[in-house]
This record gives structure tokens, sequence and C-alpha cells, in this order.
């Protein structure tokens, strides 16, 4: 399968390892990523919060190349793509912000480019297909698998339930882990606030561990660079602030994937973890 | 037949003294529940005797007193919640009167247990059954009444 | 106390702008059930819940609202817009207002997100991708509190996370263009200065 | 002693499972009067039932046992056993073994004490057969023809549906139209079609349909009598105008010199001392209100009289009585509004010429009403531009108002917030609230496109309006919020909730039917029989049961009129027999009894007793009205001579079924 990669900044820094697990299971699975060409910032947070037009114009110019390239894109950052599949709705549904922005780029728009995220990209290969590669079952790894915000809602730009989502779920199951049933899967971690609002950030990401910790998890696994960052850099100060003893690992999806189908943990970026992982590798016998 | 039916129970088997209770049960709602107890297969002591009446009100204080004499241990009147009656006030009658007649009964020494009063709606075939337990219970602790039983 | 009716009632046009922008046709059939407020996660550090955001715009409060903290402290996540069951995009109305607050110069009760916002997107004209290093240490320099999250600096820095040099993507011009449509309310360094 | 036959039911294994149904019939067998005893597999089944006919006739049976089921599914199905077995079909008593036996102790750990109790059961059923009376429903005639009291829609209605049935119909409404409240409405919620227009044509219908004797300016006084049989007397008020000569040609109304505020539109509008309340009145005939009437105030005048060309002003007309006999009689007296200025010093007693209730805002947006359809402050007659509604006034307070929801103000509002909307061009409007009811089909839809069309609603109830200049300064909190609101309002609308029509508690008092705790009619059961009430014959139809909108009024009132067609389609009525009856001879008078009967069906009357030897002597004793007693049994309890006994449950027969028990 031949699909548009579209990594995002994060992903070209303190997500680095998720890129690289992302590569290698891609490529272990036989999707190949096309990196889109020249690709810029979606924007993210700051340009919705700062100016609707450019929410919309700046991952635009990455549609269009994407559409140059005649690739779909698939989008490993929940921001991200919220920002992307927002936009190509926007660009589509209205006209004047689509023209205006034709004319700043100097082309325009047609609307063909399909956006995925990349949970629907390795569901998109079958279950049974992930399941077959699978060597090293996850069978020790109690994980609660965590959605955040963006990448379920609003609904209709999600690509899950967004409420009970289950897309990471079914595919760690496919890697044989004991996924949990917890309440928090889609709660807010405060990403966007955490630099300038830190404390209130920090009592989402508190309220998120404690609930996967209460389900029973020893894992967390993530399907967005700002979640795993936020969940995983912060717990030192979150227990800080609220006293508490937090040290779960949290990991991003693809590396556990990759895990399960016999990787090596340092290809998959497992030694980047502020939350060292090792106890849980090791109880998979990674 | 005149002798006491415990008795024989007690002296033919050898099997503990069994209480006997006489229930009115209005027929709109009571009666309805203790079908519905039927219907619904919720088990209780087999105890208790029903006789249906239109409605609580058409107790007579004197049927009650009967019972006693003729050798009940106990004796159940039930009827619509107040409010719910099928003829409108009847179950208010029937609680002044009834109230008053159990207080008579305990200045002249019966324990209040062995005469009850419970509104039992036709809904209610649990708090029926659960009615008939609670009452075996408290009479069997207390043991055969004698106060005025000829038999 | 909330004056109303006759001249009392004066900030009707920019309640129309809020409502517009955030595409809607009014808000008007928001009956505050308060839905949105019960699933926001940071409701507990707001001044006016989210409802109570919706209500004041209701009544034609604008100026309480830009004054209010609560739009800044709204993450974004879309939980409200969500489950609202009159189908109001309140996550897009806070947006909104932040947008609007931001170009009246209204920033006084989210100063450091506005900033973050500013620094991010001076960011991406200028490189056209974001280069965090330099967004978190101007943030910090703004703040004057230069060593905040010193020790998350550290870490990511050990473990090859941190970029110290931007990379500019070729298209950039392309980008900036994007930016220089009128009323985009991002400055550079050097055009505030020039101010 | 009677000739008893038993019969044991198996119920299949129901009952033949757990009891030994030969054993329990062998036992029986040996009861006092007990002269057959069988047992069957299934004995409601067409075989089983043939099995009593057949024993029946064999045995010479005279009552019959069958011990099986509850009473309650199959007593009817066997007592019509009897009846073709030739018995009378009250001579039949039932032992539940199944629902209160076999089915509660299936345990063979107390089969012995089971069956036991199913031979118990068995003997009371005995005991009570043996004491059996025959009993045969009573006969009563019935009256073809129906009373309506109150000309509101709910009366209209129900007229109509009846009349429509073919049978006769006399309506009676106090005022000189029918409409009710209805007719004075502009647009209707949620659909917002024109009331006039879809009432008047209904009213049109009453007066030329051949069933419906119309009574206006009329009132029933009294009510005698029972289902089927009762008897009315209606007070034709005199008009002073007879309706026999007059055409309806308008040339006294407009002419009348003396000018009143007009009761119709509430004070908003005026009249003349002869008048018609409105233009499509029914009968469209007016009437002089001798109170203001010169002729009458001043001794001069007339004008009436010699300008009308049929001679129909008669000065000296006199009230006139009617008296009729109806088989059935629907109340359906409407409501009336809470008198708000009488009780919140708040919204300032009625002082302030703007603020207005909703009815009255009703007739200022109507185009036939006094400002021809221009809404306007009372005070300058000028356009208002902010306009304020305050819901629930009167109602859901429970300090100074009423307890109750008055169910239609929520949507009144809405309707009028819409229409000032729709009429004023840059106009604002509030609407205070505490919750929104919208319970209705299309309602919820209607609240939200009033909101679209920019309705502000405000949670929280006003505290107080005061005048200050030309505006009225209302204040009140936003809840939501948690603050204070105030607002510059040139005119404030009162949701006034309703309240019972004046003088319903005498209608309740003349017909004998209980209001409930606010003055409403109470009906028979809030669920299951809500156009009933409790005296057998009368009927409700519309608000006076309780507040409600049209739509439910409408339905109330064919549900009503059905109830009525069920009845007097009948040619007699046929009375349960398990009644009351008082045995004269031991009866004292002391009429003990009568407060107790929730039916009223006690009454004293005097019987001349003809004692041998002695001269005849009058005397008072308690009668029961067989067709309005329902056989509760609460007066047999109540006479201390012992003299009532409730046929079917007589003490003699319950005092065996204890007897039989104890033994
Ligand atoms: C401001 C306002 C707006 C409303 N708007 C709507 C609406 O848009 N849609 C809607 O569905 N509902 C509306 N309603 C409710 C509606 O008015 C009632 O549902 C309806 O009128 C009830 O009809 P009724 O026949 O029961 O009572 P009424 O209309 O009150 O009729 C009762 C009749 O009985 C007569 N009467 C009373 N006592 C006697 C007596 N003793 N003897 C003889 N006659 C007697 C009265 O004179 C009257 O004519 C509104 C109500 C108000 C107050
Ligand atoms: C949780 C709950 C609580 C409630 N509590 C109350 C309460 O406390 N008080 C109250 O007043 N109301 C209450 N209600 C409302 C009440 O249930 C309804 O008002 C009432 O049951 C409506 O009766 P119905 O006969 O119109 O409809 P239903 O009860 O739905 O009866 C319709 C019948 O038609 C049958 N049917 C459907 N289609 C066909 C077909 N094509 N052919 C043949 N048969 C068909 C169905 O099987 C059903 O038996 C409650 C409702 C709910 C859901
Ligand atoms: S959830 Fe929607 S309807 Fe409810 S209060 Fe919030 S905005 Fe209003
Ligand atoms: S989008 Fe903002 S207001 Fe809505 S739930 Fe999230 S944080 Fe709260
Ligand atoms: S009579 Fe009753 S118990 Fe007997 S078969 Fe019929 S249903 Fe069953
Ligand atoms: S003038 Fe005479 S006929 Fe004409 S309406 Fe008046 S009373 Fe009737
Ligand atoms: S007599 Fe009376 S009713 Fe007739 S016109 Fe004169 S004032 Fe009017
Ligand atoms: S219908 Fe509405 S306005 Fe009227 S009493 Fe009920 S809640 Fe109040
Ligand atoms: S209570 Fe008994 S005695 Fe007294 S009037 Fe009634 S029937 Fe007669
Ligand atoms: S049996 Fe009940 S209804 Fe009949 S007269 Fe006696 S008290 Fe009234």
């Amino acid at each position: 399968m031949k699909i548009g990669y579209y990594p995002g900044c994060s992903l070209e820094s303190s997500a680095k390892e998720y890129d690289r697990a992302t590569r290698l299971v891609a490529r272990h699975l036989g999707i190949q990523l096309y990196d889109l060409n020249d690709w810029n910032c979606c924007g993210a947070t700051a340009a919705h919060s700062t100016d609707h037009f450019l929410a919309a114009a700046l991952p635009a110019r990455n549609l269009m190349i994407a559409e140059e390239m005649g690739l779909n894109v698939t989008v490993p950052c929940a921001a991200c793509y919220q920002r992307l599949r927002l936009a190509h709705r926007e660009l589509t549904e209205n006209e004047a912000t689509a023209r205006e922005i034709a004319e700043l780029l100097g082309r325009p728009y047609q609307g063909k480019v399909r956006i995925y995220s990349l949970l629907e990209t390795i569901a998109g290969i079958g279950l049974d297909q992930l399941a077959a590669q699978v060597v090293r079952p996850l069978k020790e790894l109690k994980v609660a698998c965590y959605y955040g915000c963006l990448l379920v809602r609003p609904p209709g730009t999600g690509c899950d339930d967004p409420e009970n989502p289950r897309l990471m779920d079914e595919l760690l199951l496919a890697a044989k882990a004991e996924v949990l049933d917890w309440g928090y899967k889609n709660e807010c971690c405060g990403a966007s606030l955490v630099f300038s609002e830190r404390r209130l950030a920090l009592r989402l990401i508190r309220n998120i561990l404690r609930n996967a910790v209460d389900a029973g998890a020893t894992s967390i696994a993530c399907a967005c660079p700002l979640c795993q960052t936020n969940l995983d850099t912060r717990q030192g100060q979150v227990n800080k602030e609220f006293g508490t003893s937090f040290a779960i690992p949290i990991f991003y999806f693809p590396q556990l994937l990759g895990l399960a189908m016999g990787l090596y943990p340092q290809d998959l970026g497992l030694g980047k973890h502020f939350i060292d992982p090792q106890r849980a590798i090791k109880a998979v016998g990674g | 037949m005149s002798v006491n039916e415990s008795d024989v129970v007690t002296t033919a088997e050898g099997a503990a003294w069994e209480p006997k209770i006489v229930a009115f049960l209005c027929n709109w709602c009571s009666y309805a529940g203790a079908d519905l107890a039927g219907v619904s297969r919720i088990k209780y002591p087999a105890n208790v005797r029903i006789i249906r009446v239109p409605c609580s009100s058409r107790v007579n204080p004197q049927f009650v007193f009967r019972a006693f004499e003729r050798g009940a241990d106990g004796v159940l009147v039930a009827g619509c919640h107040p409010g719910d009656c099928h003829y409108v006030t009847g179950n208010y009658y029937t609680r002044r009167r009834l109230t008053l007649f159990k207080r008579l009964l305990e200045y002249v020494g019966f324990e209040p247990e062995r005469f009850i009063v419970r509104w039992v709606s036709a809904s209610e075939g649990q708090r029926f059954a659960e009615t008939v337990k609670e009452m075996v219970d408290g009479l069997k602790h207390l043991g055969p009444q004698k106060r005025v039983s000829r038999v | 106390m909330i004056l109303l009716g006759g001249k009392n009632a004066t900030e009707k046009d920019s309640v129309g702008a809020v409502v517009r922008a955030s595409g809607h046709a009014t808000l008007l059939h928001c009956y505050q059930c308060g839905k949105c407020t019960a699933g926001c996660p940071l409701a507990f550090g707001m001044d006016y819940n989210p409802n109570q955001i919706i209500r004041l715009l209701q009544l034609g409060r604008m100026k309480q609202v830009l004054g209010s903290r609560a739009i800044w402290i709204c993450a974004g996540c879309w939980t409200c817009t969500t489950r609202c069951p009159c189908s109001i995009d309140i996550a897009r109305v806070m947006d909104s207002l932040r947008v609007i607050a931001r170009r009246e110069g209204q920033t006084a009760q989210g100063r450091d997100v506005a900033s973050f916002n500013d620094l991010f997107l001076q960011s991406v004209r200028r490189y056209g991708r974001v280069f965090e290093l330099s967004v978190v240490l101007g943030l910090n320099v703004r703040r004057r509190r230069l060593f905040h999250d010193a020790d998350l600096g550290r870490f990511m820095l050990a473990r090859g996370k941190l970029r110290f040099t931007a990379e500019k993507i070729k298209g950039v011009k392309e980008v900036r263009r994007l930016f220089s449509r009128q009323g985009a309310p991002v400055r550079t360094r050097k055009e505030r200065v020039k101010e | 002693m009677p000739r008893i036959g038993v019969f044991v039911c198996w119920c299949g294994s129901n009952i033949g499972g757990v009891l030994d149904c030969p054993a329990i019939a062998q036992e029986a067998a040996s009861f006092p009067g007990v002269v057959y005893s069988t047992e069957y597999k299934y004995v409601c089944s067409d075989p089983g039932q043939k099995l009593i006919v057949d024993a029946v006739k064999e045995h010479r049976l005279e009552r019959v046992v069958v011990a099986s089921c509850s009473p309650r599914l199959h007593e009817e199905t066997f007592r019509q056993v009897l009846r073709r077995s030739g018995l009378n079909p009250y001579f039949f008593e039932m032992a539940n073994l199944r629902e209160h036996c076999s089915w509660v102790h299936p345990d063979t750990t107390v089969r012995e004490q089971a069956q036991r109790k199913a031979v118990d059961l068995v003997r009371r059923a005995v005991a009570k057969a043996a004491r059996l009376e025959p009993l045969f429903p009573g006969k009563i005639p019935v009256v073809r023809r129906c009373l309506v009291i109150g000309g509101g829609i709910a009366g209209i209605q129900t007229a109509l549906d009846v009349a429509d049935a073919g049978l006769e119909v006399l309506l009676v409404e106090r005022e000189p139209t029918i409409g009710g409240n209805m007719v004075k409405l502009d647009k209707t919620f949620p659909t917002l079609d024109c009331s006039a227009c879809i009432s008047t044509p209904k009213m049109v219908a009453v007066a030329q349909h051949p069933n419906i004797r119309l009574y206006t300016y009329a009132q029933v006084e009294e009510v005698t009598g029972y289902i089927g049989n009762f008897k009315a007397r209606i007070r034709q008020k005199a008009r002073y105008v007879d309706h026999s000569k007059c055409n309806g040609c308008g040339t006294c109304w407009t002419r009348c010199p003396v000018t009143v505020p007009d009761d119709f539109n509430l004070g908003l509008g005026e009249r003349g001392a002869i008048y018609i309340p409105f233009p499509q009145a029914v009968p469209n005939k007016p009437v002089i209100d001798l109170e203001h009437c010169r002729r009458s105030t001043r001794g001069k005048c007339g004008a009436c009289a010699k300008l009308c060309p049929t001679g129909a002003i008669d000065y000296e007309q006199k009230d006139e009585f009617v008296d009729v006999e109806v088989g059935a009689i629907i109340v359906a007296t409407g409501y009336g509004l809470f008198p708000w200025e009488k009780v919140y010093g708040e919204y300032g007693y009625g002082r302030f010429r703007d603020v207005i209730t909703g009815l009255m805002f009703e007739r200022m947006v109507n185009a036939s009403g006094p400002t021809g359809g221009k809404i306007q402050r009372p005070s300058s007659g000028k356009e208002p531009k902010t306009v304020v509604f305050i819901q629930c006034v009167g109602s859901r307070d429970e300090a100074r108002g009423k307890e109750y929801c008055s169910r239609f103000c929520c949507m009144y509002t809405a309707k009028h917030a819409h229409q000032i909307l729709e009429k004023i061009p840059g106009s604002e409007v509030y609407v205070f609230y505490i919750d929104v009811r919208t319970f209705g089909k299309g309602y919820e839809e209607f609240y939200r496109r009033v909101r679209d069309e920019g309705a502000v609603y405000i949670r929280g109830r006003v505290s107080k309006v005061y005048q200050d200049g030309s505006k009225l300064i209302v204040r009140g909190a936003d809840t939501l919020l948690g603050e204070q609101v105030e607002i510059a309002a040139d005119m404030v609308v009162l949701a006034t909730g309703a309240v019972p029509a004046a003088g319903a508690a005498d209608v309740a008092r003349m017909i004998g039917i209980p209001q409930d705790k606010d003055g409403f009619f109470q009906e028979a059961h809030p669920k299951l029989r809500p156009v009933e009430t409790h005296t057998g014959g009368v009927y409700l139809a519309g608000t006076c049961q309780g507040p409600k909108d049209i739509p439910d009024t409408v339905s109330q009132a064919s549900g009503a009129a059905a109830k009525v067609c069920g009845l007097l389609l009948r040619d007699e009525l046929e009375t349960n027999p398990l009644v009351s009856k008082v045995n004269e001879a031991l009866c004292t008078g002391c009429l003990a009894c009568q407060p107790v009967c929730p039916y009223r069906a006690i009454q004293p009357v005097t019987i001349t007793e003809r004692l041998p030897g002695q001269p005849p002597r009058e005397r008072v004793v308690a009668r029961v009205n067989e067709g309005l007693c329902q056989g509760c049994g609460a007066c047999t309890v109540a006479c201390r001579a012992g003299a009532i006994d409730l046929k079917g449950f007589t003490n003699k027969q319950l005092i065996a079924e204890v007897d039989a028990l104890c033994l």
C-alpha cells in the first residue's frame, strides 16, 4: 500500500521515536510511506486560536502537495490529523476561503485527498494480517489505550467513535496485549496549555494517569506525540505537584506493535522515554 | 373435626408447631398482589389462608375477633395503599377502624404481631410474600394464641 | 448587575460577529443544559463555565466575555462541541472569542496563552515549521522565568529530542504569503520593533 | 342445606404436580352439604365445563365450587357455565389452589402443609357456597339525553360528538355566547392557526345542530337523581331581548349611548349596555346589561326599544326555569385566570397599565380585538420595543399562588414572544422562566424556533417590577450565571396560571362531585378513568378537571362523549347485584352509614311501618340506591345495628369462611 506521510513538526524533534517506530512498523507491514514534499506546519492550536483563515490555510498547502503527489495522507499526530481534516472540510465547504487560499498559493485544491490517522492506516491492512506478524505476543502487558481529544473529535472529523474509540484497542488486541476498558481514554491531557497554563494541564495529566492505574494498567499506549510527551515527561512534575508516585511507561502504539512483531526495542526508540519502559518490555519478553 | 389441627401435626409427625394465619385481602389490590406472588412463583410459608373481600373497608373487626376465637394465631388485613382505593376512600376507613381495633386488642393483652394491617398493591407480590414471612417468623416466636382461642 | 433593555443592550453587533465567525446562525437556542460544562476538563480552572460563556453571549455581554479568563483556559479539546444537544460548536465559539480578543488586544487574562500562540506562529512563519526550542525559550523570556521546565529541557537534550537549529522549508515564501493576508495577526519581531 | 358439587382442577401439572388433587376431592366429599366431588385435568376447558353442566343435572347440584385458579381469572367463565346449567350464576364459589397454593408452595419439604392448606381453602369455599343466595342484576331505564354544562371548546366538542351519535344534547352556557376562553385567543400554538377560524365554525355547528338545544345566559341550578335518570333545573336569565323576535340586525348595540369596559376584552375595549360579546358570538343576538342600562339607572333612554325593527326589546322580561330529564351529565365549566392583582404587590397589584396578562395580550394582537391587532402599550398607545414576559405567575408558588403548574402558559408565552418579534421589527423579548414545559407534539420545536428568532430566555423568577418614568424596570436574576439582571421594559406580560372557573364549587356541590385540593373536579382515576367522576353518569371534559391546552381539552371532550354514548345508547342499565341492602326492620335510622359511602348511595327515606296491633307509624330508615352503590361494603361495618349487609359478601358468609378456615 502506498500512502503519503505527513509526520508533523513534533515527529522531527520531541517525538522522534514515534517517527522511527512508525516507519519501521509500516515497512514491516508492507505500507509504503512517502513523505510529503517540503511539508509545512499545520498551525496547531496556535493557528485556530488566533486566526480562522490561517487555521485552514496552513494545512491547505500540505493537502495540495499530497494532491500533486497523487496520494492520500496518513498522519501520526492527532493534532495535525484534526487540523488537516478540518481544513479539508473548510476548503470543500467554504468556497470563499478556498478561493482566497488558491489565489495566495497560485493553485487550487481539488479536494481529492483522503486523510487518515495512523491508526486507520495500520488497521487498514487487516487485523488478521497484523496478527499473523506477531511473534512476541504482548501477553503480560496490561495496557490502557489513550486516544485523547483530537483523534476522535469533533464528530465527523474523528477517526473513530468519539465516546468509545476502539481502533487502538483492536490493534493491540491483535498483538495479544491485555487491553483495559477505562474511563479516560478520550479525555483531554491539556497539551495545548502545558506551556502557558502548566498547573492546570498537570491536573488533567494526573487525572488520566490515576484513572489508568486504578483500572489496573501497567502501561499506556498513545497515538499522538503531544499526548505521549505530556503524559510521559510530566509525570515527575505531577508527582511533585500532587504528592503522587506515578511511574507508568507511555508507549506509542507502533512501538508496541513493533515489539510484538519482534523488532528491536532500541530501533523502536524505546530508550527515549522519560519513564523507563524496561520493566514492561521485559515482561513481554522483549 | 373439633381437634386442633396443629396439635395433630405435632403429635402425628413430631414436626414443629405451625401458626395459622387468616388473611382478609381486598379484591382489587392485595388479592391481586397475592395472585402476582403466585404467578411470579415467589415462595412464602404455607401458613396463610386467604379470604377475599371487595374492599378492606368490608372487614368488620368482629370477623377478626372471630378468627382469634376460633384459634387463629394471627390475622392479616391487606388493602390498597391509601389514595389508591378502588372505592376512593374505603381504606381510610379501614385504617381508622382497624387502628382503633388493634389498640383494643393490645389493651386486652394481644401482642401487636398477631394482628397486622398492611397496604399491598396489585404489583407488590414480593411485598405480600414478605409480609407473610415476617408474620410467620413473629408468630413462631410468640407461640400459639391462647388468649381468646376456644379450641 | 446585568442591565438590559433599550439602550442598555448595545453589544449585540459584536456578539453577532462571534456567532457568525463560529459558524452559527444564532446561539439563542442553547437551553443552558450545562452539558458542555459538565464534560469540560478545564471548567475547574475557569471563571465562567462554558455554558455561562454562551449564556453571556445570549444576553449580549460581549465585554464581559472578552474579559474572561475562561476563553484562554479552554484547551480546544472539542468535548463540549461533541456532546452539545443543540449542535452548538462551543469549542469554535471559544476559538472565535480568542481570535477577536487577540485582534482587539484584549489578552490581559490570557497573556501566556496568547504569547505562546504568537511565538508558535512566528516560528511557523519564519521557517515553515515550528522550531520548538525557540518557542519555549521565547515564552520563558517573555515571562521572565528563564529556567521554567529546565528539567525537561535537560532530559530532552540528553535523548536527542531537541533540535538546536531550525529547518527552513523550501516553500517558506508560500507560507509567508498565507500569513500576509490582511488581518492575519502575527508580526515578526522586526515588524514589532519597527512599529 | 343446598346440594353442593366440588370440582378440583389439576391445571395440568400447575396444581396437580404439587397437590394431590384426588385426595383433595375425596376429603371435600366429606364437607357438609357436598353431594358430589371430583377432579379433572383442566376444568376451564370445554370438556371440563361440560363436566360441570352434566354433574349439575345428574346430581341435582344447587351450588358449585371449583377449586382451581384465581377467581380474578375464571370466576366469570364459571358463572356462565352455571347459567348454562340453569343455575343462578351467583351460586358459584372458587378456591384458589394455584396462585395461592401450588405455585407458592412447590417445595417437597412443605408438601404436607401445602396439601392441608389446599383442603382448608376448599373447605372455606364450600362453607361460603352453602350460604350463597341467588342474585339478580337490577335494570334501570335510561333517559337518552345528555346535559352539558359549559360551552367552551370542551363543551362544544363534547356536545357535537354526542349529538352526532344521534343523542339529544342540552348545552348550558352562563355567558351570552358560547366559545369560552378559546374564542378570546388570537392564534393557537404550536401551529399558529387562527383560534376564531377553527372555533367559530364549531360554534355555528352547535347552534344549527338538530340534536342540540342551546341555552346561553343560563345556569343549571339543581340536579337530582342518578345515572340514567337525572333531573335538572335550568335558569334562563332574563336578557331583556326576546330572542324569538330579534334577528340580530345590530341596530341596537351600535346606537346604545352607554359605554362600559368590555369584559370580553378584559377591559381593553368598551361596549354598550346592550351588546353582543364579540362579532361572531353564538347566538348572534344581544342581551341588556341592566346594571349599566341608562333606562334603568336614570329612568330614561329606551333608545334600543325605539330603534329595534322587530320590537324584540322587553325590559320586563323575567328569569325563566326549565326542568329537564337527562341520562348523563358532562361538566365542562373550564377555567379562570389566577387573580394576580390581588396577590403580587411586587408586580404592582395591577397599578401599572403596561403590566398586562397573557389573555389581554391575546385580545391585543387579535385583529378583531380592541386595538385592531396593534400591539401597543396601554399607557401611551405606543408600540413597545422591549417586552418582558414573566412565566408562572400564580402557578408553582405554594406560598401565595398555586402549587401546580398550569401547563399552557409556557407555550402561550412562547407564542406571544414570537408574535412580538414578528410584528415589531427591532424589538427585544426577554422571558423569565423557572422551567420551560413543552410536552406536546411539536411544542419543543416551537419553543426552539422562538429562541432562534431572538427571544432571550432568562432562568429566574422576577422579584420586582416598578415604574421609572415611562419605563418599567424589571428586576430579576439569571440563575444560570448567578447574576442579577435589570431590564428597562416598555411592557410586561404576565403568564397568569389557570384556576377553576368561578362558581366551580357550587357546581361540585350541586351535582355531587368531589373537587381536588385546588378546586378542580376530581376524576375517578387520574390515569385510567380521567373523564369519569365517582358519581355514575357524570363526566368531565376540559380544563374544569385541571389545566390543559386545547388539544388535550378536545381529546378529553371526545373521550367524555364516547363514555356518554356508551351509556346512553343502551336501553337499560344492568346494575351490579353485589350491592348493599338495608334491612329496614333493623335499621334505627341513625345514618352512621351515610357519610362513609364514597358514592353518596345512601339516603334517608321515611317509611310507614304497620306492626300488627299498632297504629301505622312513620320512621326514617336508610336506603341504598342500587344505581349508585358500587359494593365496597364500608357501610356494613359502620352500621352498629347490623342492618346493612353486602350481597355476595354477607356477614354470614364471611363468618362461615372464617370458621371453616380455623377449624
Ligand atoms: C392567554 C392564553 C393563551 C392560550 N393559548 C392557547 C393556545 O395557543 N393553544 C392551546 O391549545 N391552548 C391555549 N390556551 C389554553 C386554552 O384556552 C384552553 O385549553 C381552553 O380554552 C380550555 O377550554 P375549556 O372548554 O375547557 O374551558 P373554557 O374555555 O374556560 O370554557 C368553559 C366555559 O364554561 C362556561 N361556564 C363556566 N362555569 C359555568 C357554569 N357554572 N354554568 C354554565 N357555564 C359555565 C364558561 O363561561 C366558559 O364558556 C391559552 C390560554 C390562555 C390563558
Ligand atoms: C420508563 C417509562 C415510565 C413511564 N411511567 C409512566 C407513569 O408513571 N405514568 C404515566 O402516566 N405514564 C408513564 N409512561 C408512559 C406510558 O407508558 C404510556 O403513556 C402508555 O404506555 C401508552 O400506551 P399505548 O397503549 O399508547 O402504547 P403501548 O403501551 O406502546 O401499546 C401499544 C401496543 O401495540 C402493539 N403493537 C404495536 N404495533 C403493532 C402492530 N403493527 N400490530 C399489532 N400490535 C401492535 C404493541 O406490541 C403494544 O402492545 C412511562 C413510560 C416509560 C417509557
Ligand atoms: S451543551 Fe450546548 S445546549 Fe447545553 S449549555 Fe452547553 S452550549 Fe448550551
Ligand atoms: S473545547 Fe474548551 S470549553 Fe470545550 S470542553 Fe474543551 S476545554 Fe472545555
Ligand atoms: S380452571 Fe384455572 S386452574 Fe383449572 S385449568 Fe383452567 S386455568 Fe388452570
Ligand atoms: S335591534 Fe332588535 S332585532 Fe336588531 S339586534 Fe337589536 S334586538 Fe335584535
Ligand atoms: S335602553 Fe339601555 S340598553 Fe337600550 S339603548 Fe338605552 S342604555 Fe342602551
Ligand atoms: S406551564 Fe410553564 S409558565 Fe405555566 S405554570 Fe407551568 S411552568 Fe409555569
Ligand atoms: S347505620 Fe345502620 S341503622 Fe344506621 S341508618 Fe344506616 S343502616 Fe340504618
Ligand atoms: S357498599 Fe359501599 S358503595 Fe354501597 S352503599 Fe355501602 S358504602 Fe356505599
